[in-house]
């Protein structure tokens, strides 16, 4: 049964991740660009947790704790970049 | 003083008199010249001292080994031939260096020329002297070399260093197809001894090799010698000074091919090809030489020319190997270099004494310096070949000899043109003597200056002359048994009996040189028609020729050169790729096998297949939207992520939290290099440049994945890596076979690695430190922001949120760092972690707020960082394990539990500390600019309101 | 003892953060997250100056309410995403005049408004006493602002006492 | 376990130690620093020669770093070849550095010493590295180092030169881990040894993927070795360099060619089926066209510098020419001219850089200029360096270019390598007879002439001619020292060809 | 019926795919919201409940089914936490940023009100300093 | 569909992306064609150990299939390496474009062509 949530989950995941690629392409504003690759990493965190579920391991968690604690690194270096032009000053 | 003893001295006496010229240096004139002087002396004396000897039939040689692997040997023999030439460069040398000591002007570089004339002395007797083939060419070139420095001596002048080009481009080139037939000849003889070689004739005129050898031989000896149609350095080399004329032009350089081809006579010649062009060269370049002679008005340049068409003389001579043949050539050699030598210091008395060369401005000197006129016109007849001098021996024999030859199945030609090419030389001879000395003066100027010199300046030419006379007199009693050992020597046998005499009753060569004398005379009286005569005809100036082809192969080369070499970066890249497609079509078609391997593959997830979907799109985004640089550090980070996502996927941990930390880094340090970069600047590109490239592209992306392919498709073959599978735990302490890789059984590849990044930190802050000044603090300064920016620097909640990250992300980066050795993680991730978190703070508080608050400079950690990796690795020396060797251990410790200590976990330390200066260094560095530029572009700003408002 | 642990709340939730992270209650790794709890908040005292007090239960019980809050406002917001045409979407800008003090309270404030779904805190004002709040669907911005005030921001007073 | 074992890591060993101890006082004090980088020199000039002697006995000494058996952990292999290069790089650093430090240059500009003793610790790895992807590491390590320093000094010329050099080695750099991929995918191992055992063990399926491999991996290397028409980067990179630092790099594009010749008989040797001798057909006109169109180069240039940029490409082309004969005696003379050609291309830098300072706004420029100190003294050590760039005698490229002849003449189209080699020499020849004469011959009045924009005072310290007048001497040395030289190389050269020994050597009874 | 399936199972499945249904329907929002402050709302989702339900549903699923005691998911929720409003409020920032220089699509709330003081929006003025400054450490 | 297929097409169309990129005429273009090109570089690399799934190299004494760790430690050297290498070519093309206020990659500066020419025939 968790074997089909995870199939499930797996699928509602690919999904999603077509959906921010549409928006990604899509913009219009950089803004949204920036929005769908933040949301990628989020999905792609929901992917890795899955995964390890799938097999059932534990060693990927840190992919997936590493993503929650930088993956947003980026996203907030590309607004101050749109802000403020330099990034660290 | 023993031969072996004597020929090594002989040889390193010019060198050791260079040396000690040049060290003495200044301009201790009477210095440069006596030592000059000295070394000639003391090598002509050894010469007279082991003349008896070599003469009456001993050879002598020594060798050194000095590179076996090529047979080069240093070694020398002396045989009649080698006696003679010897005999000439020591003895007209020592009367060179006296004239040119009266000739040389004072302040002049006397140290450089006399050094020059010696290093050029030591390298002809090195030719003439070798006993080794190769060591002979080293000889043959170092004189080119030489002579390159002696015609450039008066360097001011364009003439002197044009010819001195000329002649090194001509006779050194010469020398360059003479190694490849001297090297041939070597291989084909089995051995570059020249005894051997002279021994094998049988062995090589028989090899299919020895046409080849023969051409490339006969023109190196062609160049050098000054033969048809080399022969045109040979008149501009007169730039030089005038005793270096008479020492290279006269007896000795030039000499040089003559020679060569005496002292291969044995091996090369007797055969048809060998009769008819060395023959016909000879014969052409006498004539020609004599013809051009004829009709030039600079006394150096009559003489050039002359000397041309008598070194013809010499080439047809030994051309016809006839044995007597050989004989005359060798009694004219002796002529020659006495009375060319003396005419070129007479000529060198008259420029010296007159102020001029030309002849036309010339005329009735003979009142004013009668003893230059006495020896010139005696040197002259010698040319002319009048009796009773020695000249008309030798040319009496000459001619004998050309009745022997018939060219072409022509018996008559040779001798024909001979008594043409006698004729002409009769008459510019007589015309040389005539113009100079007799008749009325035809310019004042030059007639009222001239006198004779001091004793010093004509006692050499006087020398000349006399045994020019004498050997005309008592050609026996002089030079009979010298000449008659020496032709034995080149022809290699001992000769029937010689008789050399002025008398010979009556023949064809008397009434031959008659009618040539005759002609001569009839030349000069008729002279004045004849160069209006020849006015016409047209003389292709030899020096300008060669510029304009040098000048055009300059043009030529340097077209293609800087057309093809112009640093385009495109270029390289396009080469490297086309190279890499090529070779890859190549490999793949020639090995030939199969595409798809056995491997049966695993099954794609929907999750896969989108992921995949995702970075192909992203990449074509990438390449479709290249001029939006900021959209596309976009599309790259998603194209990060999936690749992270990917490692994941595919049991790759560590790779995964990598790819992840390096992405954030990576996207940063664009993100700060784009702040100061144009953000989209108009594309370069052609669109046919743009398919050129993109076919290229393809190919490259089909090669390569179909590499990738392939390579999948294939079960692994046994791999080494089974082994660290097997021994990470046991022999490593690590359970995290990847971690155990890098920090223990490949940890010399992390020790590179890791100085790689550290060395990217220091050059990147050496590149970026000199930022704010020059041209590029120049253009910070006036730095436009290309967008309005908002005003706020740092978000509060931003700033906020980081304070409260720093630790926690801090104790990940801890707890990475220490479970990397058994499960994901490592030193090099937790320093990328860390580093992240002190980034975040310079990105939220500002560059100022973190780097006041910062503790270690990163330059300190980065040599820390190394060293505790070098010490941790020469640590294990000391246990005599080898570098890099290491030792880990568990330990229990009460309440705590148990934990494992390795050595490998320090090393994993060093990672730390170079990995985090090195990120921290770079990023530092970079905002440090941006902040800087931004800073300076903010006091403009002010300073314009401050404007603005007054 | 308050210069060896500067911030026991901090400390507190490193000890609490290693803990889960080595996934070990062990006294060994206790020990360490200890060690590190100690540690880390004295190296970096300096990159958070004027940390402010904070009455930890009453920040838990908050905890508390905000989850909650996220799983109900996740339906709603889903509904609307699902079911609500765009034209039917009435989204508003709300300003919320700010009490909060310390600028970590205001961030937990504008945090909370964000994480709850319907609702993204977007700025502050110059002068920092107005919160600019996107609603995704607010018919009554005004009653929103009360409920967000009254339900968030009056509790994170007590929670930043 | 004695010292001597570990003889082998000292070349990496003592810079990898003196960069950072150097980093570590050079801001407070430069002079120990410097003092760090010189005794550094000193040490491994030291370490090689010992080397040199260890090796001249014929037995291949490994070194297996962490204890860990080859193939499995990472081996340093010390043969005559390997112990050759290490003491040319060591010689050659002395003189660098010695002229750096000497002209100061070393201050122009950050972590000169540092990046130069990185450097050198990239070059002595790569030489002694028996595993091929550690080679690639030595190579980054080199690499990088080059960037820093090539870039030391800056301006203009050089970040634009830069840019473009950096660019280059980094695609030939991902090239090599392409290479090195397909190589593990098919013979499961990293050190060369077992895979030139390996490679002979590979199916007929397979044949095609191993050849892409080899040509590929020998395509990286031509390209570090600068082999047309993967030359293009170095003629402007390296003019434009420190000369000091262009003196070094003399021996970056001997190390392209040391790979191909450790590379090819070792792995794609006899036993390698299609990928056996892969190169071999293209290396000999590719070479030729390298030498030609290196010293067409000589020919036309308008500097010092950038003649003897292009006299290292020339040199390289003419010592491929060699290897692409492949027997023992070719790559025997090909090792003696590769150490010629080293030393001879960092005299041309150096005396460049001599005449450089003396004609200050003039520069090295094939234009006259006004007369200038020493110039007796510099002419000559001018005509030095030409007649070693050219080989012609009495110095040693003379010997190096007689031992090719000799060598290949029993290789196919022998021909066309004599043709290309004498060729290439005459046009060198008048090349640098054209730049010296007028530079050191004509002469323009000062008034005539003023100095170009930017000139500099004129530099007349004399103490600029001892590193140019050190490598003239080893020059002569190795000319006089032929017979020893060529009796080492031709060793090493048997050596090398046999790799059976190699791999028993390495891997023991396997 | 579903005797064979334990609760557990039920419980953790039905937490995935709560989890995954809230992090579609978040990106799908991403997807077909008018503007850009309207998609904002979006990914929230996704961070919240989505990854909530599937963190609480593999915590679960490794204690419940394999016995293993991980923590890690609520590691990574606390992160989430910490980081997703920063992210969104610095998009949202861009995004005024945006509005005012180049006139953007603002959407169907229009432009933002200015707030009711003499003072505007910080991405458009620059604040006044409420953040404390302290001196920085002296021992470096 | 084998995720073979998948890797080793997406390994294809990175390098394509990457070489064009590679061969544009500015700086930072070619830069990020280079950061492609190394993506496909790790990615064929990492190939080179064969794709497996759920067995992470991490030694346990009940598990006896792992995925080939030696690739995985070589890419990672390479991810480093390759960082190393990018950080110094942003750095210099930045760098140099602050110097001649030029992005592009070619366009000739201080070219010793504009000298008076020295040609061979004269002098
Ligand atoms: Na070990
Ligand atoms: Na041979």
């Amino acid at each position: 049964m968790i074997g089909y949530a995870v199939i499930f989950g797996m699928a509602c995941l690919a999904l999603a991740l077509g959906l921010n690629l549409w928006r990604l392409l899509k913009g219009p504003s950089i803004g949204d660009r920036i929005l769908a690759m933040d949301t990628m990493v989020i999905n792609t965190i929901a992917i890795i947790l899955l995964i390890g579920i799938a097999n059932e391991s534990g060693s990927f968690f840190e992919a997936a704790l590493l993503l929650a604690m930088v993956g947003f690194v980026g996203t907030v270096a590309y607004c101050k970049f749109l802000l403020r032009g330099d990034i660290i000053e | 003083m023993a031969i072996p003893l004597t020929l090594y001295t002989l040889v390193l006496l010019p060198f050791v008199a260079a040396l000690l010229i040049a060290a003495i240096g200044g301009n201790a004139r009477v210095l440069h010249s006596g030592i000059a002087a000295a070394g000639s002396a003391m090598g002509l004396a050894l010469i007279v001292s082991a003349a008896g000897r070599v003469i009456g039939g001993e050879e002598f040689a020594v060798a050194i080994a000095w590179v076996p692997a090529i047979g080069l040997e240093f070694s020398l023999m002396i045989d009649p031939l080698g006696l003679m030439f010897a005999g000439l460069i020591l003895g007209i040398g020592l009367l060179v260096v006296i004239f040119g000591h009266f000739y040389l002007a004072e302040g002049e570089a006397t140290a450089r020329f006399f050094a020059s004339l010696m290093l050029f002395q030591g390298a002809m007797l090195g030719i003439v002297l070798a006993g080794n083939v190769l060591l002979l060419l080293i000889f043959w070139e170092l004189t080119s070399l030489s002579s390159f420095l002696l015609i450039g001596f008066w360097r001011h002048k364009a003439e002197a260093r044009q010819g001195a080009r000329m002649a090194l481009a001509v006779t050194g080139g010469g020398g360059l197809v003479l190694i490849a037939g001297m090297v041939l000849l070597g291989i084909v003889a089995g051995s570059f001894d020249l005894m051997t070689i002279l021994a094998s004739a049988d062995v090589v005129q028989a090899s299919p090799l020895y046409p080849v050898i023969l051409i490339l031989i006969l023109i190196g000896c062609f160049t050098k010698s000054a033969q048809f149609p080399f022969h045109f350095w040979l008149p501009h080399a007169m730039a030089a000074p005038t005793p270096v004329s008479a020492y290279l032009h006269s007896a000795t350089m030039v000499k040089a091919g003559v020679f060569l081809l005496a002292r291969l006579w044995p091996v090369l010649s007797g055969t048809d090809l060998y009769t008819v062009i060395v023959t016909s060269v000879g014969l052409v370049t006498m004539t020609f030489g004599a013809f051009v002679a004829l009709f030039r008005h600079d006394l150096k340049s009559i003489l050039a020319y002359s000397t041309i068409s008598q070194l013809g003389l010499l080439v047809m001579l030994l051309g016809f190997s006839i044995k007597m043949a050989a004989v005359a050539a060798v009694l004219h050699i002796l002529n020659h270099a006495a009375f060319k030598a003396a005419l070129f210091m007479t000529a060198g008395i008259v420029d010296h004494e007159s102020g001029t060369r030309d002849i036309r401005r010339l005329g009735g000197l003979a009142k004013m310096m009668p003893i230059t006129a006495i020896i010139a016109t005696t040197a002259a007849a010698a040319m002319a070949g009048l009796p009773p001098l020695g000249g008309f021996i030798s040319k009496e024999m000459m001619l004998y000899e050309t009745l022997e030859i018939s060219l072409f199945g022509l018996p008559w030609l040779v001798p024909v043109v001979a008594t043409i090419a006698a004729t002409l030389s009769v008459g510019y001879s007589l015309r040389l003597a005539w113009h100079l000395f007799f008749g009325s003066p035809r310019e004042p100027e030059p007639y009222a200056r001239a006198h004779d010199p001091g004793v010093g300046m004509w006692a050499s030419p006087a020398v000349l002359v006399l045994l020019a006379v004498l050997l005309g007199l008592f050609p026996m009693l002089l030079a009979g048994t010298l000449v008659a050992s020496v032709a034995g020597a080149v022809i290699g046998e001992p000769l029937p009996t010689l008789d050399l005499s002025l008398w010979h009753g009556v023949n064809w060569a008397l009434g031959m040189s008659m009618m040539a004398v005759a002609g001569g005379v009839l030349l000069l009286w008729r002279h004045k028609d004849l160069l209006l005569a020849t006015a016409s005809l047209l003389r292709p100036d030899a020096k300008a020729m060669f510029q304009s082809l040098m000048a055009g192969a300059d043009t030529l080369v340097r077209k293609f050169i800087v057309t093809t070499h112009t640093p385009s970066l495109q270029r390289m890249v396009f080469a490297t790729f086309s190279v890499v497609v090529v070779v890859v079509i190549e490999g793949a078609i020639t090995g030939g096998g199969i595409l798809t391997g056995p491997r049966e593959g695993l099954p794609a997830s929907p999750v896969a297949i989108v992921a995949w979907l995702l970075l192909i799109i992203a990449t074509a985004a990438v390449v479709n939207d290249e001029r939006h640089r900021f959209r596309v550090l976009v599309y790259i980070s998603v194209i990060g992520l999936i690749i992270a996502l990917a490692f994941v996927q595919f049991s790759a941990p560590d790779l995964a939290l990598t790819q992840i930390s390096v992405e954030v880094v990576t996207i940063l340090l664009l993100l700060l290099a784009l702040n100061l970069l144009p953000k989209a600047p108009p594309l370069l590109s052609s669109s046919p440049r743009k398919w050129r490239d993109g076919a290229v592209a393809c190919l490259g992306g089909l090669l390569v994945g179909g590499a990738a392919w392939a390579m999948l498709t294939r079960e692994p073959n046994d791999p080494i890596s089974s082994y660290h599978l097997a021994n990470s735990y046991s022999g490593g302490g690590g359970t995290n076979v990847v971690n155990v890789t890098l920090v223990d059984f490949r940890a010399f590849d992390t020790l590179g690695e890791i100085i790689v990044l550290g060395i990217a930190g220091l050059a990147i802050f050496a590149l970026l430190d000199t930022t704010s000044r020059g041209s590029a603090g120049a253009r910070l300064r006036t730095w436009q922001q290309d967008v309005p920016h908002s005003p706020e620097s740092h978000p509060i909640m931003f700033v906020m949120s980081t304070r409260i990250l720093l630790p926690l992300v801090l104790s990940a980066g801890i707890y990475m760092f220490l479970r990397g050795h058994n499960q994901p993680g490592g030193g090099f991730i937790a320093a990328l972690v860390v580093a992240i978190a002190f980034l975040l703070q310079y990105l939220a508080s500002g560059f100022d707020w973190t780097d006041a608050r910062r503790r270690i400079g990163e330059h300190t950690m980065i040599a820390f960082g190394v060293l505790v990796a070098m010490v941790t690795g020469l640590g294990a020396l000391i246990f005599d394990a080898n570098f890099l060797a290491t030792a880990f251990d568990y330990f229990t410790l009460p309440l705590i539990g148990e934990f494992e200590l390795a050595t490998a976990v320090l090393f994993d330390v060093g990672v730390f500390c170079v990995v985090f200066g090195a990120v921290m260094l770079a990023l530092a560095q970079l905002s440090h600019i941006a902040q800087r530029a931004a800073r300076a572009h903010q006091a403009q700003l002010d300073e314009e309101k401050a404007e603005g408002s007054r | 003892m308050s210069r060896l642990i500067p911030h026991p709340g901090l400390s507190a939730l490193l000890v609490v953060v290693w803990v889960l992270m080595v996934n070990d209650l062990s006294f060994g790794a206790l020990f360490l997250g200890i060690i590190i709890g100690v540690l880390l908040p004295i190296f970096t005292a300096p990159f958070w100056p004027g940390r402010p007090n904070v009455n930890y239960v009453a920040g838990i019980a908050y905890f508390g309410l905000v989850l909650w809050d996220i799983i109900v406002a996740n339906f709603e917001v889903a509904a609307i995403i699902l079911f609500k045409r765009n034209r039917d979407l009435q989204p508003a800008w709300l300003i919320v005049p700010l009490e909060l003090g310390t600028p970590e309270a205001i961030t937990v404030f504008a945090g909370t408004i964000s994480l709850t779904p319907g609702t993204v805190s977007t700025d502050v004002s110059a002068c920092g006493t107005y919160l600019l709040v996107h609603a995704l669907d607010a018919p009554d911005p005004q009653a929103d602002v009360d409920r967000i005030k009254s339900r968030y921001e009056a509790r994170l007073n007590k929670v930043f006492a | 376990m004695s010292l001597i074992t570990h003889l082998a890591i000292a070349p990496v060993v003592i810079p990898a130690l003196a960069a950072p101890l150097a980093l570590l006082v050079m801001r407070r004090r430069r002079a120990l620093g410097i003092g760090i980088s010189l005794v550094s020199a000193a040490a491994m000039l030291l370490a090689a020669l010992a080397l040199l002697w260890a090796a001249s006995d014929g037995t291949i000494r490994t070194y297996e770093l962490g204890d860990w058996p080859a193939p499995f952990g990472i081996v340093l292999v010390v043969d005559r070849l390997s112990a050759i290069m290490i003491t040319l790089a060591a010689s050659l650093s002395v003189i660098a550095m010695l002229h750096a430090v000497l002209t100061r240059a070393d201050r122009k500009g950050w972590h000169f010493h540092p990046l130069f003793q990185f450097q050198m610790m990239g070059l002595n790895g790569a030489f002694l590295t028996g595993d091929l992807f550690n080679l690639f590491v030595f190579f980054e390590v080199l690499l990088i180092a080059s960037y820093g320093l090539m870039l030391h000094g800056q301006g203009p010329a050089r970040l634009k030169a830069g840019v473009q050099y950096v660019i280059v080695n980094i695609v030939g750099s991902s090239l090599f881990l392409i290479a090195l991929g397909l190589l593990y995918a098919l013979t499961g191992t990293l050190n060369m040894a077992d895979m030139g055992l390996r490679v002979a063990e590979i199916g007929p399926d397979d044949q095609g993927l191993l050849r892409v491999a080899a040509l590929l991996l020998v395509t990286v290397f031509a390209l570090k070795a600068a082999l047309v028409p993967l030359h293009l980067w170095l003629p402007r990179t390296y003019a434009v360099s420190t000369p000091a630092v262009a003196a070094l790099f003399a021996i970056m594009t001997k190390v392209g060619v040391y790979s191909i010749i450790r590379v090819v008989p070792q792995v794609f040797g006899d036993g390698a089926g299609a990928a056996a001798w892969a190169p071999a057909p293209y290396l000999l006109p590719a070479a030729i066209v390298t030498a030609i169109i290196g010293f067409g180069g000589v020919f036309v240039a308008r500097s010092l510098s950038e003649q003897a940029a292009y006299a290292v490409i020339g040199s390289t082309g003419t010592l491929l020419i060699a290897v692409a004969g492949w027997q023992q005696d070719t790559l025997s003379a090909a090792l003696y001219y590769l150490v010629h050609s080293t030393l001879a291309g960092a005299a041309l830098f150096l005396v460049a850089d001599i005449v450089a300072r003396r004609r200050a706004g003039f520069a090295d420029n094939a234009s006259p200029g006004p007369d200038f100190a020493q110039r007796q003294f510099v002419a000559l050590l001018f005509l030095a360096a030409a007649i070693a760039a050219t080989g012609l005698p009495p110095l040693s490229g003379f010997i190096g270019k007689l031992l090719i002849l000799e060598s290949v003449a029993d290789v196919p189209f022998w021909g066309w390598s004599w043709a290309a080699i004498l060729f290439s020499t005459l046009i060198g020849v008048i090349g640098f007879a054209r730049t010296g004469s007028l530079i050191f011959w004509k002469e323009t009045a000062p008034s005539k002439a003023g100095p170009l924009e930017g000139a500099l005072p004129a530099t007349v310290s004399r103490a600029d001619m001892v590193a140019p007048i050190i490598a003239i001497v080893l020059l002569a040395a190795l000319s006089l020292g032929a017979g020893g030289a060529t009796d080492y190389t031709a060793e090493a050269a048997a050596q090398l060809l046999d790799s059976a020994a190699t791999a028993h050597a390495v891997l023991g009874d396997r | 019926m579903i005797g064979s399936i334990s609760i557990a199972e039920i419980v953790i499945s039905l937490m995935l795919v709560i989890g995954a249904s809230f992090a579609l329907i978040g990106s799908w929002g991403l997807v077909r919201l008018p503007s850009l402050m309207e998609r904002l709302h979006g990914p929230t989702k996704a961070t919240t409940l989505g990854l909530g339900g599937m963190l609480v549903g593999s915590l679960l699923f490794f204690q419940l089914e394999l016995g293993h005691w991980t923590t890690h998911e609520l590691l990574i929720s606390l992160f989430l936490f910490i980081t997703a409003p920063i992210s969104a409020n610095m998009i949202a920032k861009a995004h005024l940023h945006h509005l005012q220089i180049e006139q953007g699509n603002a959407g169907p709330a229009g432009k933002p009100p200015n707030p009711p003081s003499d003072s505007d929006w910080a991405t458009y003025e620059t604040p006044r300093p409420i953040i404390p400054e302290a001196p920085p450490s002296d021992d470096r | 569909m084998t995720l073979e297929f998948l890797v080793a097409s997406a390994i294809g169309v990175l390098v394509a992306g990457g070489i064009y990129m590679a061969l544009r005429g500015r700086t930072f273009q070619v830069v990020l064609g280079l950061t492609l090109f190394s993506y496909a570089v790790n990615l064929f690399l990492f190939a080179s150990g064969r794709l497996t799934v759920n067995r992470p190299p991490i030694w346990s004494k009940t598990v006896t299939e792992y995925a080939d760790p030696l690739p995985q430690a070589l890419v990672l050297t390479a991810i480093v390496i390759t960082f190393g290498m990018t950080a110094f070519a942003v750095v210099l093309a930045l760098r140099s474009f602050l110097e001649t206020g030029s992005d592009q990659v070619d366009g000739d500066i201080v070219s010793s062509d504009d000298q008076q020419p020295d040609g061979n025939g004269a002098g």
